[in-house]
């Protein structure tokens, strides 16, 4: 029994078929990198686990919970959270408020009508938020505007507020696109220590091999809205079926 | 209690340095023993003339400014002296009123009740007004009039036509000079018998609010009572611009008489847009089919332009009109502003004078002084005819005009012409009428 | 001392509350210190800040909020038509319908969001008004207005003989009670009424600091900036923002009731889109999100729209009375069109001109003038850069 | 029957009005994303336009009539128009002819508003929040018709149409009614027929140009269109000028039939805001589609024998039908997803 169980899920858009009978099985702890061509249907796949969108068919299991027919903040209150393609966070506010947040929605829930209470007297969401800017490395900006930060601080932030809420599981939606090389290495360092530390199940989707074979336990190849292998990042190194779906492109 | 002046200049410097230029306390109250609200104190009486300056009757609002301005030159002193040399009492000798010079306030209604009970508010308050006048609409008249009974000062109605303002929502500090729905229709109904027959069915459209209820009422009354049926009343939505959906049902609903009663913008519209539908043209039941707009004002048919051409109804008065009072007022008003006086005018200037006559007769600014001396008041001279104000709700009785749209207009100020004077006996109800039940004078309120 | 404001909850309520008692003195040089038009700039007050947690907090523009204001009024009304002419039940009932209205409609509108949710509001509002003002008008009086009557019950006050109406008041402190004084030649009126009205309103605005700095009050302006997030960050945003939604409502209910209170009038027209737009421009002229902002937004339109409106050409001649006349007269020529009847065109003027020139509202001018002051000070002292490199890092704090 | 024909062309006649404005405002609104509140100033300066010309048309030279007085004693003056001075029965054609001749004033004119509009203010307002645009163009709308109102009071100016079109068509008979059953005012139609060409006009315009191309393709991603390097600003500004041009002459040819004051925009501004919104943000076809949708619903409800079952209803019909649209079509009926939902 693994912590996130996808069993015969279906999505059709008009007459396209994004997602064919999809079954997915990630294991506690584990890192599972996602990958496939462009158009392969990955982000449609992480939009139908997060409930932006609802499949046709299928079930999605998340600690032998159901997750379809949820609204996207109960799923994320189940204990998953999602780092988007590009950074979303809440750019009026500064680095330290966009901490306090999910802070605040992990201890009180998916709402609570604190209205009388001061930010300034939570002291234990401001040292849990402090905590986790010093994790990231991002102590000195914490009065910053969130909006002012770098493309890399940017995502760190983000990363940041995910782990803010402690979840059980991560979703990554290619977590390093546009970085430069030495950030993306610090990026996979990042994730590796924040999986082996704190045991946060990771579903990465990426598009670069590098920061896939680093980092990945198991991973599974989407092609044209379907698994095509799975396994072994050695084996899927060598699947002839992989190397047909990714035929013409230089990664592989 | 000394009256002090400030340094209006010390006090304009301090304001620009603060930073907005504005330091606008120009009129000063002594004191606050006095026997009643806004005492004048010698240095002046102020009277409040609360019109709308904004929205669509700033025109006829405009119109009321100007006669007030020249009512205050009039019963200061200046001028040619207007109808002050007409009217029939001779308590006013063009010295102000009781010795203090005539001042005055200025604001805006909007017309809303909200911002013109703000202002007069503003004028009793702040300015010291010992007198509320003004208005071109019934609701804004209702609002202002209560206040005023609150305030103890006394209300001088400007434009209010409606049966309620002295009706159901008489109040004893308040006076109107103007007609009302109930004398419109009394008016009305003799010349429209003469005129179109007692064999005719009539169909109403009307604004859906309290003005446009009361005239409905009483027009359809009148109407009634001479043989008319009333096919049909249609209420229309203050917020209507264009009528077709409202005129196209009368076309083929038997009816041969169509009677507006809106007023303002909603009249020009509505009779616009049923001349385009060629009800003019129609011939209904073997008769020729015609229209009604019960209550005139040369602004409306200058905004309905050719469109009112023959078409009957009432006004309080015309600036045509042959009596030495109105030609004063008009000789007045025309040589001061280059043209005639519209109704609007006319009433606020009366009523500015009647206010100034009865304080003068009185021997005080009390309103409770005032209202004694304006109950059971008859007078003369003031464009009307013989007048009467009713003691027991506050109306002026007196001739009403029935006028119809003129054919061949000199200029554009002489839409209208008068058909007929309809005397004051035919248009007179007691006060006890259904029409106007429902509220009481109450008590004259003073203020202290 | 602007920044220092922005820092310190507790000396900007002090501050504030004593410019609010002291409004009567402050405002009488600007003509503008008489008990209807200081009662009219709390009230609006209020009714700014209640709007400001709505808009300015979450960014949802409510386009319906003069139906709230007539709500309140009206229930207030009636209370002091059946009930009593103490305040205190009429605004209490004021509230809650208010409140109850409210969450119904948003309950609706908050389907949606943007300016589909603008226009759901402004819809709901116009039906209120132009139900009010003619079907509804055995509740509302339509064109005329609730107005109060000898013939009311009001069960709990005791037979009123006087022929007169009593006049509305807060456990026999009557609310129309001036107390007048001339100092130096200025008239001063302090009236139980405004001061009824500032003191709900140094509660409202303490209310409103409270919601600011709550958590309740982040999560808000998170909303504003990325309601997607939010999402995903496991918060449902609808209780959220129809939290909001009916705090500003019953703020605006509020407003109503003491606008009854000071005034027992209620009229349809306070419920028409042109009232709910006027409440936007009044946060928005102030300052968006900012705290004393719509405060100031508000008494600025109100002031011009009791006082410019009432400049005439008389009061105009007294001003320029020192000028020669020629220059008098040319100066009344050209001064006229902007004031009396003109008075409109000169607040499009200022709208265009602050939203021109400053970007934030009239708090942003503050703001400027606060840290060019700041600048003339310091040039002369220094370690001038270390400070104002601390007060800037400070006020990111916001 | 007959009712219910004329109440449907009722509708379509208010409906291609509000087409036609809404069918600015959302070239303005729905496609450049600025909350236009000087949008209903537009439509009033446009019938404005028409007053313009007519007064212009109609300065007259003034003799004095040696036998008739006025009503101060003085001879009386008599106004004979300029251009029928000069070109006789030309003269008084042009000016029976004025609303159509404002057409032709009113275009230029109405663009170079609407660019010098764009150029001068609403440029910079771009990237500011909607709420700054409500605030900015609110305070023009008000300026704009402060001066109207300064120059023209605030009364109405009765427009009256040509002679040849103040009468009415018996168009029941067209379609099978009785003689006289059904008499619709010449005006209207033409006010019909000119709304479907503007309409036709401007899709075709962004249909069949590259000009229309390129914008619709501004509308639709702008960014995208900019780094192709194509100069999309000048081309909005364009797309300002024409939207005020078709707001424009809606208001000159709307004259005879509300004859228009200084407040008439104010009072069109709510209304086009919920037509280009209930047609869907972005659409224009939805605006035209809306505007015709709310124009004929108007027209039902104000039908005895609707009010007789929903007494006002007439007075809430557009909010109500707005209400039910956004509830059940989250983005209108034509929307287009992400155009300011933020």
């Amino acid at each position: 029994m693994g912590i996130l169980e996808v069993q015969n899920v279906n999505k059709h858009f008009g007459g396209l078929h994004a997602l064919n009978n999809v079954n997915l099985d990630v294991k506690e702890g584990a890192i599972h990198a996602i990958i496939g061509p462009n158009g392969a249907g990955k982000s449609t796949f992480l939009n139908c686990l997060i409930g932006k969108l609802a499949p046709d068919t299928g079930s999605v299991m998340f600690q032998g919970e159901p997750v379809l027919g949820k609204k996207p903040y109960q799923i994320n209150q189940m204990g998953i959270s999602r780092v988007f393609q590009t950074p979303e966070i809440f750019s009026d506010l500064t680095v330290f408020e966009n901490v306090m947040i999910p802070c605040f929605a992990h201890r009180d829930g998916s709402f609570m009508l604190n209205a009388w209470k001061a930010i300034k007297g939570e002291t234990d969401i401001r040292e849990q938020a402090d905590r986790i800017l010093l994790d990231v490395n991002m102590q000195d900006k914490l009065h910053m505007n969130a909006a002012s930060l770098s493309r890399g601080d940017k995502r760190r932030l983000e990363l940041a507020m995910c782990l803010s809420q402690d979840p059980k599981l991560m979703l990554l939606d290619e977590p390093t696109a546009g970085m430069a090389r030495a950030d993306t290495n610090a990026t996979i360092d990042l994730l590796r220590d924040i999986s082996e530390k704190r045991g946060i199940t990771m579903v990465i989707i990426e598009h670069d091999m590098h920061v896939v074979f680093s980092l990945a336990d198991t991973i599974s190849v989407l092609a044209q809205g379907a698994i095509i292998a799975e396994g072994l990042p050695d084996e899927i190194k060598g699947h002839p079926k992989v190397r047909e779906a990714y035929l013409g492109e230089a990664e592989v | 209690m000394s009256v002090f002046t400030p340094n209006r200049r010390g006090l304009l410097k301090s304001g620009a340095l603060i930073g907005t230029g504005l330091a606008m306390p120009t009129i000063f109250t002594a004191s606050s023993v006095a026997a009643y609200t806004n005492a004048p104190t010698g240095s002046g009486a102020i009277l409040g003339f609360n019109v709308p300056q904004s929205g669509p009757y700033a025109d006829e609002g405009a119109d009321e400014l100007r006669a007030y301005k020249l009512a205050v030159e009039h019963l200061n002193g200046g001028g040619d002296g207007g109808m002050m040399n007409t009217f029939s009492s001779k308590a006013l000798t063009g010295n102000g009123i009781l010795g203090n010079e005539v001042k005055y306030v200025t604001g805006d209604t909007q017309t809303k009740s909200d911002a013109a009970r703000a202002s007069a508010k503003s004028m009793i308050e702040k300015d010291g007004a010992v007198m509320i006048t003004g208005g071109s609409s019934s609701g804004v008249a209702i609002a202002v009039q209560g206040l005023c009974q609150e305030a103890g000062v006394i209300f001088m109605a400007g434009l209010t036509h409606s049966n309620d303002t002295t009706g159901k929502d008489k109040k004893a500090n308040g006076f109107r000079h103007f007609f009302n729905g109930y004398m419109s229709a009394a008016a009305l109904a003799p010349v429209l018998k003469e005129m179109y027959g007692t064999d005719r069915v009539a169909y109403h459209l009307t604004a859906d609010y309290t003005w446009g209820w009361t005239q409905q009422e009483s027009i359809a009354a009148a109407t009634e009572d001479m043989g008319w049926q009333t096919i049909n009343n249609v209420l229309t939505p203050l917020a209507t611009q264009d009528f077709s959906s409202y005129i196209a049902p009368v076309l083929n609903s038997g009816a041969d008489i169509l009677v507006l009663n809106h007023y303002g913008g909603n009249m020009i519209n509505s009779l616009t847009a049923a001349v385009q539908f060629g009800l003019r043209d129609r011939q209904v039941n073997g008769k020729n089919f015609e229209i009604i707009v019960p209550l005139y004002s040369r602004l409306m048919a200058k905004g309905a332009g050719a469109n009112v051409k023959g078409i009957f109804g009432s006004t309080n008065w015309h600036w045509s009109l042959t009596d030495a009072g109105s030609q004063a007022f008009v000789k007045s008003f025309g040589e001061a502003y280059g043209f005639p006086p519209s109704q609007a005018a006319h009433t606020v200037y009366c009523q500015t004078l009647l206010y100034a006559d009865a304080c003068e007769r009185a021997g005080t600014f009390d309103p409770c002084g005032v209202v004694e001396a304006l109950e059971g008041f008859d007078f003369d001279g003031l464009g009307n005819g013989p007048t009467h104000y009713r003691a027991g709700d506050h109306q002026c009785f007196k001739d009403v005009l029935v006028v119809k749209g003129k054919e061949n207009p000199t200029s554009e100020f002489d839409l209208l012409e008068v058909v007929q004077v309809t005397p004051r006996a035919q248009v007179e109800y007691p006060v006890d009428h259904p029409m106007f039940a429902g509220g009481a004078l109450g008590k004259c309120n003073s203020g202290a | 001392m602007i920044s220092k404001l922005k820092n310190n909850d507790k000396l900007l309520m002090i501050v504030f509350a004593i410019l609010v008692l002291a409004g009567p003195i402050i405002l009488a040089p600007f003509g503008a210190g008489y008990p209807d038009l200081l009662q009219r700039f709390a009230i609006f007050g209020i009714l700014a800040v209640g709007y400001n947690i709505l808009f300015g907090l979450t960014g949802y523009l409510s386009f319906g909020h003069a139906a709230f204001l007539g709500v309140g009024s009206y229930s207030t009304v009636w209370m002091f038509k059946l009930l009593t002419m103490n305040i205190i039940p009429g605004i209490i009932l004021a509230v809650i319908m208010s409140g109850l209205f409210a969450l119904l409609i948003g309950f609706i509108t908050l389907r949606r969001s943007g300016i589909y949710f603008s226009i759901l509001t402004l819809a709901f509002a116009q039906m209120s008004y132009s139900l009010a003002y003619s079907v509804l008008t055995p509740i509302t009086n339509g064109e005329t207005g609730l107005q109060l009557s000898l013939a009311d019950a009001r069960v709990l006050d005791p037979v009123n003989t006087s022929g007169s109406i009593p006049s509305t008041n807060l456990f026999g402190l009557e609310m129309n009670d001036t107390w007048r004084t001339t100092i130096l030649g200025m008239d001063f009126q302090f009236n139980v009424g405004f001061y009824v009205s500032a003191f709900i309103l140094i509660g409202m605005f303490y209310l409103s600091i409270r919601i600011f700095r709550s958590p309740f009050g982040l999560m808000l302006r998170a909303i504003k900036s990325n309601q997607n997030r939010l999402i995903y960050t496991g918060i449902n945003t609808r209780p959220y923002t129809l939290a909001a939604f009916v705090i500003s409502g019953m703020y605006a209910g509020l407003a109503g009731g003491l606008l009854a209170s000071m005034d027992p009038l209620a009229g349809a027209e306070r419920m028409q889109w042109t009232e709910s737009g006027s409440i936007i421009l009044m946060v928005i002229l102030g300052g968006t999100g900012t705290l004393l902002g719509p405060v100031l937004g508000a008494g600025v339109i109100k002031y011009f729209e009791a006082i410019f409106s009432r400049i005439n050409e008389n009061v105009l001649h007294a001003w320029f009375d020192i000028l020669p006349g020629f220059m008098e007269n040319a100066m009344v020529w050209i001064v006229l069109p902007f004031v009396g009847k003109g008075w409109q065109l000169t607040l499009g003027l200022v709208f265009m001109l602050v939203v021109i020139f400053l970007p934030g509202g009239l708090m942003e001018g503050a703001t400027r003038i606060g840290n060019w002051v700041m600048k003339l000070k310091n040039r002369g002292s220094a370690d001038s850069t270390k400070t104002s490199a601390k007060t800037s890092a400070k006020s990111s704090d916001e | 029957m007959d009712a219910i024909f004329l109440q449907v062309l009722n509708g379509l006649d208010k409906g291609s009005a509000y087409a036609l404005i809404a069918l600015g405002l959302t070239l303005i609104f729905g496609t450049l994303g600025v909350v236009n509140f000087a949008h209903g100033a537009l439509f009033m300066l446009g019938a404005f336009c028409a007053v313009i010309t007519r007064k212009i048309l109609t300065l007259s030279q003034i003799t004095l009539d040696p036998v008739r007085t006025n009503f101060l004693g003085k001879p009386l003056e008599i106004r004979t128009p300029y251009v029928e001075l000069w070109w006789g029965d030309f003269g008084t054609w042009m000016i029976d002819y004025s609303v159509l001749l404002a057409i032709l004033f009113a275009i230029p004119v109405m663009a170079l508003i609407g660019i010098i509009m764009e150029r001068g203010l609403i440029k910079h307002f771009y990237n500011r929040p909607h709420a700054d645009q409500i605030l900015v163009t609110f305070g023009l709308a008000i300026v704009l018709q402060e001066i109207i109102k300064a120059f023209f009071g605030a009364n109405p100016i009765p427009q009256p149409a040509p002679a040849s079109m103040s009468g009415g068509l018996d168009i029941g008979v067209l379609f099978g009614f009785a003689e006289y059953a059904v008499i619709y005012p010449y005006w209207r139609i033409v006010y019909f027929i000119f709304a479907a060409v503007v309409i036709s006009g401007v899709f075709a315009f962004l249909r069949y140009t590259t000009f229309g191309m390129v914008v619709r393709a501004g509308m639709a991603d702008r960014e995208t269109v900019s780094m192709l390097g194509i100069n999309i600003d000048r081309r909005f500004t364009i797309m300002f000028g024409l939207a005020a041009a078709v707001t424009g002459v809606a208001g000159v040819m709307y004259t005879p039939i509300v004859p228009p004051n200084y407040h008439m925009g104010m009072d069109f501004l709510v209304l086009c805001f919920v037509v280009v919104v209930v047609g869907g943000m972005g659409s224009l076809p939805g605006a035209v589609l809306a505007g015709f949708m709310l124009g004929i619903l108007e027209s039902f409800s104000a039908m005895n024998e609707v009010k007789a079952i929903l007494p006002g209803i007439d007075q809430i019909i557009i909010y109500l039908v707005a209400m039910i649209v956004l509830l059940v079509r989250p983005r209108g009926l034509m929307g287009r997803k992400g155009v300011m939902e933020e």
